[in-house]
């Protein structure tokens, strides 16, 4: 028997999980690989409840919520939208974007529940098992995903993610209006940044660390890792440790 | 996280698997997957019952918590939507705290949807289990938040069943206002000559309810009114209503929707011009005025309904059509009457005798088929009939077309005003289409007459009385119980909170403020539970009760595995 | 108000009869203490945390995680209540603080919010002060107390969050509604020594002998404590000074729990006193004190 | 804002389906303490013996019960079921009420619904609540979710009111629940404010078998009656929900659905039965969804889908189902040497007389008014119409001939479920007027 993916999915209590109530009260087929988290708005999706299952080796993870306009809080799901494609852009990075998923499935649409869920399951199929699965994980990119979750649960991110509606779609108290292209620019920088930070400081969880060392390590520009290293001593995350050979080592606090 | 409830020694949790009939022991092995449950972590009893949501399952749950003094329950069966409240009330019931129930859904969103693998279902149903449990050893006991009813109601739309709705309420001794647009409160029926199926003049009839509204001294009709804003929440709603310009602030603890229909635009069906072919309500005053001056009327029936642009039978157009042929015959004796139907819808009693009455007195019947309008031309009608299997040529002075009630252009603006939804239609979609059909999933919301879907107006009555009953569901109480889950900062994670306000940003609901101390604050009435607010705290400082991060969390790792 | 009791290592392993006056004087006050399974060390707050501040904080969650009491939890032990309001203190101000205790947590099938609230034994007493003056059935007459409060039931101060870090007085307090006398002394603020013992014995025991030069200077007649590690200083140190200067040091060391029980009308028969290295039967007999 | 003060009266709802249960609901969330007649064991009614309800397909009986449960745990409802309403007097706002609580032999206090007494009951009885599809014994459950969940002994049947003997369930009851000595009771009830008639309707079929005997009702065993086949087709019914043909037990694959059976006609009765046309439908889709290789034929003379959502719920009937519609007359049933039923018909759509064989015949049964309405009305002293459902005042369908008495659902006209739940709170609200004073 071939690949059966695991799958997770979070459903919004007023839609989407209706929706897969309908599907199941007209009788829709469809495969079942997927298990289902019901929460009250797609909204209320974390960031990193989506990375968790990945790291976790979950094939594939589902978000569905109301339609645009149709969200029963209003705004709830647009609030989801910027969440999900924040999380999206941080899966880019290690290449596992594939595996998440947004979708809007209404309580009236039982026959697309069955639809959309049957598709993830032939498209994840096809891409094949997650590199976390199973008992023996990509190591490497296990770290690279714990870096991206401690980066979507930190400050800066969700600050980001959380305040961007209001700056895009509103005007600040001088009638400006920030433009969207030039918060995604902002965003996408910021993505990277935080992620190369928080790989830095897993890699220091081990043991205390030079510039040189965490470059070579990390794959990242050893000046662009020393100013990382600046801004994550003045947030006191690391501390300058000791020098060897005229090296300075950086410890993790 | 309520600590100033005493909780629980260690947590005992109750598994009962509902066999549903067949609908989930036909396809996979309650016992069995009761016997797994009783294995995992926590699980003090579990057990497989032919229908959990019978009083034999409630007795044997309150049974097992009595006898295992569990405190958590999960009954792993249906849905939560339809059979949540019932578990917690009977858990609640068994002394426990309601919030201490989890539902796990193993028919709706598992056997009736993987019938053909049956051990795809099983592993499925296993999982879910497992998840289930793991969340209900997280959950918290929650106090729900108790609302001060305001014993007053807002009635939107001086129609029949607005009307209705009015006159029940205040004389069932509540406040009532009833708010209507036009200059005159009776809304359809001011157009309306006489009534079918008893024939009397609608004038009369609105008089007669008017006269009554008048007797009532605890209700205010305000016309030429229209209601420009609403805030709050069941039991508390603030309604800006403008009066001619002057704005005018109630305050209510229920409002009911009865807005009504309205009429479509007829141009370019069957040749409209609004003289010669005219609709059945630009008849009526003809009728009333007895101005008829035609000799062969024809009516054309689901003219621009049940068709794909209007896919619905607007159900009053076939007895007006009746009716109006009958005041012709009465009129007229020597005209002639054909009427052209695709499915006469006359149900019931009175109104099949309506329909026979109106065969007997002459009235021509001529069925067409969707697939063959009828053509029409200067002075004649083409109509293909199967029964002659041919077309028939029907002459006529004037054609009058049934069209179908629609639903109003501005429902929507309302609609988004009460944060209640409509239907493909646009008709108001109320909460349950079987079993809750006056009510609106929003509390405190209610719905009668045509605004939800076209009716006669016996029903438009009937509904505008049921509506105001369920209002008085909750206008007759002090206070009323609002739900505990909501977002919550708990004193424990005061130190969390940076104080950015992002939250207060993202509340759909307004429902998140600084207070005085300049702490975030959450309004418990106000909040819905959505969470956003959790998902979005920069901190982490907010814990969006019965969906805790932790709680969610340990579902995903109760599916993933730890590492 | 219902406590979950944190017991710790030292109270039960090496002076069980301190954990028996303080159960008869909850008791007595009627105030319910729930024992837990499971609970592991606090761990000490002085060794593990300088060592591996993050197992520190692990162990303590986990630890606390186990409580689930209205009250919360309270401990006889000033370094297990350090130690998990310590825990609390680092949790409930960072939130990747307590995602990453939580991540080892998970490990095992725990989760820690922070709910937990840790009381000193001594604090819930003075929170009780109007009872335990109730309770008194045998005044404390001539009891002349010297209190030390000891290190840990006090600092850090932003950690404890109770009494007055310099000058403290919720103790004074309750021995004196006991009807006994509380001596103020010099170096009343001054650390026992019992942590530098390991590391340097001649510095703890000088450290010991000034507070108990003190405390006699000040006329005191008993010490109370509310610290294992303070009492074992005091107790099992006096016979040693004694022989090394041929000086007389008798004075006879009370655990809160047990000056209480005293007043309370309990026997000290029932309290275990012969336990002690110090035996408080010379005072009672020199101050009249018969039951 | 002054409040509306309690009102010591209550109300007495009569009938437990439905339209009663969401009365008596309504009107004890309002605060008004309720007392629910119910002449069978259980409340739920007809709706309990549905399989499924249109336009949605809910689970009936999954929608229903939770309410069924509410009713009976609702502080201020007293329900009397396997009870009747004997004597009423006074005006409105103040009536007083005698009721029969026939003795079910069985302690409610004491029985569990174990199941265990009927089990080693001996005597096999026909089975009402399956319309007489299979037996149940002479002490039972009067349906499997049934509220109150309490057994009955069926006085007729039972072997020791009939013949002095057996008493076997007395013996197996662990509880000692079984009381041959219970009598009937006579429960007097004043201060009634109002009084909600919702008895329900009963089926053409439960009164003039004759009038079906041309369509072979009765006759051949491959036709039944729509609410027999609704039975059917339930997981809990009779065929544990798979379908089975009488006659030899095998899956019918061409199902003839014929409408306006005694309805709609000048031999029985003349008014339309409202619900057929998308009940129907609905049976055709449920069985389509056990088997999809069925074909069903819907024999019809008007398609009414008036209600919301019912026209696009007959287009997927259509589409999706393999449902086909033919308007037509019937003129008669046969059969052939396999008991198929065979129809002969006049297709309206090219005006020549067909003849179709299929494997099972469905008769959508005209909706009459309920057994024993014409004794009730006579109690009640309200006044009924032509056809002996009770008659209303004009456009105030819930208003019956008397001053203070109200009535909703299928005693007063042929409805659907949507519109006797909406009529039932329509009652309860006047109701509450009257008992308010208003």
């Amino acid at each position: 028997m071939g690949f059966e993916p695991k799958l997770l999915g979070f459903l919004c209590n007023w839609c989407s999980y209706a929706g897969a109530d309908l599907a199941g009260v007209s009788r829709i087929q469809y495969p079942p690989n997927m298990r289902v988290i019901r929460v009250m708005c797609s909204g209320r999706v974390d960031p990193g409840f989506v990375i968790e299952a990945i790291e976790l080796g979950i094939d594939g993870v589902y978000v569905m919520g109301c339609h645009i306009g149709d969200c029963h809080y209003l705004e709830g799901n647009y609030e989801a939208v910027k969440k999900f494609d924040m999380t999206k852009e941080f899966l880019k990075l290690v290449g596992l974007e594939e595996r998440i998923r947004l979708d809007w499935v209404s309580a009236s649409e039982g026959v697309r529940f069955g639809e959309v869920v049957s598709k993830f399951v032939t498209d994840i199929k096809e891409l094949g098992p997650s590199p976390l699965s199973g008992d023996h994980p990509d190591n490497e990119l296990l770290e690279k995903v714990r870096a991206i979750k401690m980066a979507v649960s930190s400050n800066r991110m969700r600050a980001l993610v959380g305040r961007e509606r209001k700056i895009t779609e509103e005007e600040n108290v001088y009638g400006e209006k920030y433009p969207v292209e030039r918060f995604k620019e902002l965003m996408l920088q910021a993505i990277k940044e935080e992620y190369e930070r928080h790989r830095i400081l897993l890699s220091l969880e081990d043991e205390s660390k030079s510039i040189k060392d965490l470059a070579a390590e990390l794959g990242i520009d050893p000046s662009i890792v020393l100013e990382h290293m600046l801004i994550l001593k003045s947030r006191s995350e690391v501390d300058f440790q000791q020098i060897i050979k005229n090296t300075p080592i950086f410890m993790r606090l | 996280m309520s600590k100033n409830e005493k909780k629980d020694e260690d947590v005992r949790v109750g598994v009962f698997i509902c066999h549903c009939g067949s609908n989930i022991g036909g396809l996979i092995d309650c016992k069995k997957l009761a016997d797994y449950a009783g294995t995992l972590l926590n699980v003090a009893h579990s057990e497989d019952n032919l229908y959990t949501c019978s009083e034999t399952g409630l007795t044997a749950i309150k049974a097992a918590v009595e006898e295992h003094n569990l405190n958590r329950v999960i009954v792993a069966s249906c849905t939560p939507r339809t059979h949540e409240p019932l578990f917690r009330e009977c858990i609640s019931d068994a002394g426990l705290n309601p919030y201490l129930f989890n539902f796990v859904n193993i028919r709706d969103q598992c056997t009736w949807v993987h019938m053909k693998d049956a051990e795809g279902a099983y592993n499925k149903a296993m999982d879910l289990v497992r998840m289930g449990v793991a969340k209900a050893i997280k959950l918290e006991p929650l106090d729900m938040v108790k609302v001060d009813i305001n014993p007053a109601a807002l009635v939107i739309g001086g129609g029949v069943a607005g009307m209705s709705a009015a006159l029940n309420l205040s004389r069932q001794g509540f406040k009532t206002y009833l708010v209507e647009k036009e200059d005159k409160l009776g809304g359809r029926l001011n157009s309306l000559y006489k009534l079918f199926p008893h024939d009397i003049n609608a004038s009369e009839f609105i008089t007669n309810i008017i006269s009554n509204l008048q007797k009532s001294p605890n209700l205010e009709v305000m016309t030429s009114s229209k209601v420009s804003n609403i805030d709050g929440f069941v039991g508390n709603y603030q309604v800006e209503v403008l009066q001619d310009n002057n704005v005018r602030n109630l305050e209510v603890g229920a409002i009911i929707v009865a807005v009504g229909s309205t009429l479509p635009d007829s141009t370019g069906l069957f040749r409209y011009d609004g003289k010669k072919v005219i609709t059945q309500y630009e008849f009526e005053p003809i009728l009333m005025k007895r101005e008829l001056a035609a000799k062969d009327i024809v009516m054309i029936q689901c003219a621009g309904s049940r068709n794909d642009k209007r896919p619905y039978c607007a159900s009053v157009c076939c007895m007006t059509a009746l009716k109006n042929a009958l005041i012709i015959k009465e009129q007229k004796p020597e005209a002639n009457v054909t009427i052209l139907f695709r499915d006469l819808y006359t149900p019931g009693t009175q109104y099949e005798d309506y329909y026979r009455k109106a065969r007997e007195k002459g009235i021509l019947f001529v069925k067409y088929d969707v697939d063959r309008v009828p053509n029409v031309e200067d002075n004649l009608i083409r109509v293909f009939n199967e029964f002659i299997g041919d077309e028939v040529l029907i002459s006529y002075d004037l054609l009058v077309l049934s069209t179908p009630l629609v639903a109003n252009s501005d429902n929507k603006e309302l609609a988004q005003m009460l944060k209640v939804p409509t239907e493909s239609n646009n008709f108001f979609l109320e909460a349950h289409v079987k079993l809750r059909p006056s009510d609106f999933a929003t509390d405190g919301v209610f719905i009668g007459g045509s605004a939800k879907w076209p009716v006669d107006i016996a029903e438009s009555i009937t509904q505008g009385y049921s509506a105001a009953a369920r209002a008085s569901t909750i206008l007759s109480h002090d206070t009323i119980e609002v739900e505990g889950a909501t977002s919550s900062l708990p004193v424990y994670n005061k130190n969390l909170c940076s104080g950015c306000e992002v939250c207060i940003k993202v509340c759909p609901f307004h429902a998140i403020k600084k207070n005085e101390n300049d702490e975030i604050e959450i309004i418990q009435a106000l909040c819905k539970g959505c969470g956003v607010c959790g998902a979005t705290c920069t901190n982490h400082a907010l814990v969006i009760k019965h969906f805790t991060d932790d709680q969610i969390l340990s579902e995903i790792y109760a599916y993933g595995g730890g590492r | 108000m219902v406590y979950d009791l944190f017991l710790g290592c030292v109270i039960p392993a090496r002076l069980p009869y301190l954990e028996v006056s303080s159960r008869k004087i909850f008791e007595k006050l009627g105030i319910e203490l729930h024992d837990v399974d499971g609970f592991s060390c606090c761990p000490d707050p002085t060794g593990i945390e300088q060592i591996d501040h993050k197992t520190w904080l692990a162990l303590g969650a986990r630890n606390l995680s186990l409580c689930n009491k209205n009250g919360g939890v309270i401990s006889f032990c000033s370094g297990c209540v350090e130690t998990l309001k310590g825990v609390n203190y680092f949790i409930r101000k960072n939130s990747m603080v307590k995602k990453e205790v939580n991540n080892y947590l998970q490990k095992i099938g725990k989760s820690y919010e922070g709910q937990t609230d840790v009381k000193h034994f001594a604090q819930v007493l003075f929170e009780n002060l109007e009872k335990v003056k109730e309770s008194v059935i045998k005044p404390l007459e001539g009891f002349k107390v010297a209190v030390h409060y000891g290190c840990h039931y006090l600092r850090p101060s932003e950690i404890i969050e109770w009494d007055d870090p310099f000058e403290p007085n919720t103790i004074d307090e309750l021995v004196k509604v006991l009807g006994a006398e509380s001596v103020d002394y010099e170096l009343k603020m001054e650390c026992c020594g019992n942590p530098v013992e390991k590391s340097d014995k001649d510095l703890s025991l000088l450290m010991i002998e000034n507070k108990l030069k003190a405390i006699q200077a000040a006329g005191a007649n008993c010490v109370v404590v509310v610290c294992p590690a303070c009492y074992q200083q005091y107790e099992f140190n006096q016979k040693e000074l004694s022989k090394k200067e041929n000086a007389e040091y008798n004075i006879p060391i009370f655990y809160l729990s047990e000056l209480i029980a005293l007043a309370f009308g309990f026997n000290p028969d029932e309290l275990g006193f012969n336990f002690h290295r110090i035996k408080p039967s010379d005072l009672f007999g020199s101050i009249g004190f018969t039951f | 804002m002054k409040r509306v003060e309690k009102s010591s009266k209550s109300a007495l709802v009569i009938g437990g389906g439905i339209a009663g249960i969401q009365a008596a609901l309504d009107l004890a969330d309002m605060g008004i303490h309720v007392d629910m007649v119910e002449k069978k064991p259980c409340i739920g009614g007809k709706m309990a013996q549905l399989d499924k309800t249109f336009p949605t397909n809910d689970c009936s009986i999954c929608i229903l019960a939770p309410k069924l449960s509410e009713c009976y745990r609702h502080p201020n409802i007293s329900l009397y079921s396997y009870s009747e309403v004997q004597k009423v007097e006074g005006e409105a706002g103040n009536f007083s009420v005698d009721i029969l609580k026939k003795a079910r032999y069985v302690k409610e206090s004491e029985c569990i619904n174990c199941g265990l007494c009927a089990e080693k009951c001996p005597m096999r009885v026909e089975d009402e609540f399956d319309r007489e599809l299979r037996k149940r014994r002479a002490i039972y459950m009067y349906y499997l979710q049934g509220v109150p969940a309490i057994m009955t002994i069926d006085k007729e049947k039972c072997l020791w009111f009939t013949k002095n003997a057996c008493r076997i369930c007395e013996k197996t009851c662990e509880r000692e629940a079984i009381d041959f000595e219970q009598q009937d009771e006579l429960i007097k009830l004043d201060n009634i404010g109002s009084i909600i008639v919702a008895t329900g309707y009963s089926l053409i079929e439960d009164f003039e078998i004759d009038a079906l005997k041309n369509y072979g009702y009765g006759k051949f065993r491959n036709v039944v009656s729509a609410l027999e086949f609704e039975r059917m087709e339930c997981a809990s019914g009779p065929q544990g929900g798979h379908l089975k043909r009488f006659s030899d037990g095998e899956t019918p694959k061409k199902i003839a659905f014929l409408q306006c059976i005694g309805s709609r006609s000048d031999r029985v009765e003349k008014y339309c039965s409202s619900i057929c046309c998308m009940y129907t439908t609905k049976e055709a889709m449920i069985a389509y969804e056990h088997d999809n290789s069925l074909e069903s034929y819907v024999f019809y003379i008007d398609m009414r889908a008036g209600g919301k959502g019912f026209q696009a719920f007959l287009n997927r009937g259509a589409s999706e189902y393999n449902i086909q519609y033919i308007k037509s007359k019937i003129a008669e049933i046969r059969i052939d040497s396999k008991e198929n039923p065979i129809i002969v018909y006049e297709d309206f759509d090219n005006n020549m007389m067909k003849q179709m064989a299929v494997d099972l015949v469905v008769l959508a049964t005209c909706i009459v008014p309920p057994q024993g309405i014409e004794k009730l009305a006579e109690v009640l002293g309200i006044e009924l119409n032509d056809y002996k459902f009770i008659k209303t005042t004009p456009y105030i369908p819930v208003e019956t001939s008397k001053y203070g008495i109200f009535t909703c659902g299928c005693v007063h006209e042929p409805m659907d479920i949507p519109r006797s739940v909406a009529e039932a709170s329509g009652a309860a609200a006047r109701a509450a007027e009257v008992i308010r004073g208003g």
